[in-house]
């Protein structure tokens, strides 16, 4: 819901086990002013209800490979929060 | 492909990395244990973001191939398993048997620190918990103080 | 026994140590080469001191179960062995990654110093050797000082 | 074949894979006058025919445990000379 006429980058985010159960939603589109991070990524989820309940740093993963939370976002990106791992 | 919902079979994962140059083989495999942190476990349930682990899976054979002269094999089971399943199994294959045990350790350790795969636990008191490494974030250890499913 | 004439069964030592309270499962089979010392091998002949390697490995898996919380299996084949045969296979299975691999590593490396087994192999020129680690006397790492068979 | 009246001990002695090969025999009964040591089965191994190839210091199990070359003999003793071992 951009409120300017800055040049605005959708990205596609995915919520995962714990995290899709506190939020209660696995995927959703959000839209943002560019230039934009995946930290605000992280605070518009934060904002939600459930939201509260994510750790400071989560893991995320920006098209399939780890990003810390100041790497920035292009249009199109799929961003995944990823709850704590537990494979093996 | 990493992710299975099939039971792993070690035989062919064998035979896809061993060959007359490679005398040594070491392996390693993920059982399903029944308990956790004091708890009976009856069952458990993987799930995995899919596309994920397959680049992140590939990445880390990769990088065991390129700093060991070996051939890795690598798979992960998800969806439901029961007390004892596999849930994954690596093999690495070499003329050298200690690159081989090195390069099986280093995969399974990067399996678990970066393939984003998860787990249910469902315990013999009728409860479900996601269970998580600790380190990777405040939710911390157990997924008990975000989900409490039934 | 840890001695065996027949093919190695992978599948039944991983039985052999399985338990639901152990979750990890580090295994190390050693298969023949077709290649040694710059030289193509055709098949080759185990033979061994039987009733020390009885004695030796039942002493490496005491060792091992005692120094790490594990369950071992051991078993090694001899007779004529072809190109890929298994000729030894060792599964240490523990509720902790960490000391099933260690544990796997060191009942292999024991193994390999201490347990009176021999191997002949027969080339594709048609020579055939005994063949020894470096380090256990002046007869050296080749028999062919010692033995020249054909 | 003591030449003496003190008191004999007789060991078997094993020889295996290339040691059988360049002795020409895989086993024989030795007797010694006591004490001896596992050195003086050596001793004696290499006065024999291609015995002078043996290494300086073989492998030696002495009833089924490796021992050093000063290790004491009783009688009834089972003493293997292990050729460099090729396990795994």
């Amino acid at each position: 819901m951009p409120t300017t006429a800055a040049p605005t980058l959708t990205v596609r985010v995915l919520l995962f086990a714990s995290y899709a159960d506190t939020l209660g939603f696995d995927a959703v589109d959000l839209s943002f002013e560019a230039p934009a991070t995946v930290g605000d990524v992280l605070a518009r989820l934060r904002a939600l209800p459930g939201g509260e309940r994510l750790p400071p740093r989560p893991l995320c993963a920006l098209n399939l490979t780890h990003v810390r939370s100041d790497a920035p976002l292009s249009g199109g990106d799929e961003l995944a929060i990823l709850p704590p791992l537990a494979g093996g | 492909m990493y992710l299975t919902e099939l039971p792993l079979d070690l035989g062919a994962l064998l035979d896809s990395v061993q060959s007359p140059e490679r005398g040594g083989v070491a392996c390693f495999l993920g059982t399903v244990r029944n308990h956790h942190g004091g708890r009976e476990v009856l069952r458990l349930e993987y799930s995995a973001y899919a596309p994920m682990v397959e680049a992140e899976c590939a990445r880390i054979v990769a990088e065991a191939e390129s700093r060991w002269q070996v051939a890795v094999a690598l798979r992960h089971r998800i969806g439901r398993l029961e007390i004892g399943d596999a849930a994954v199994a690596v093999v690495a294959a070499s003329a050298h048997r200690d690159e081989a045990f090195v390069a099986s350790r280093y995969v399974i350790e990067e399996l678990k620190r970066r393939v984003p795969i998860w787990k249910r636990e469902v315990y013999a008191d009728g409860t479900v918990e996601w269970v998580g490494l600790a380190g990777s974030g405040a939710a911390g250890q157990r997924g008990s103080s975000v989900v409490n499913a039934a």
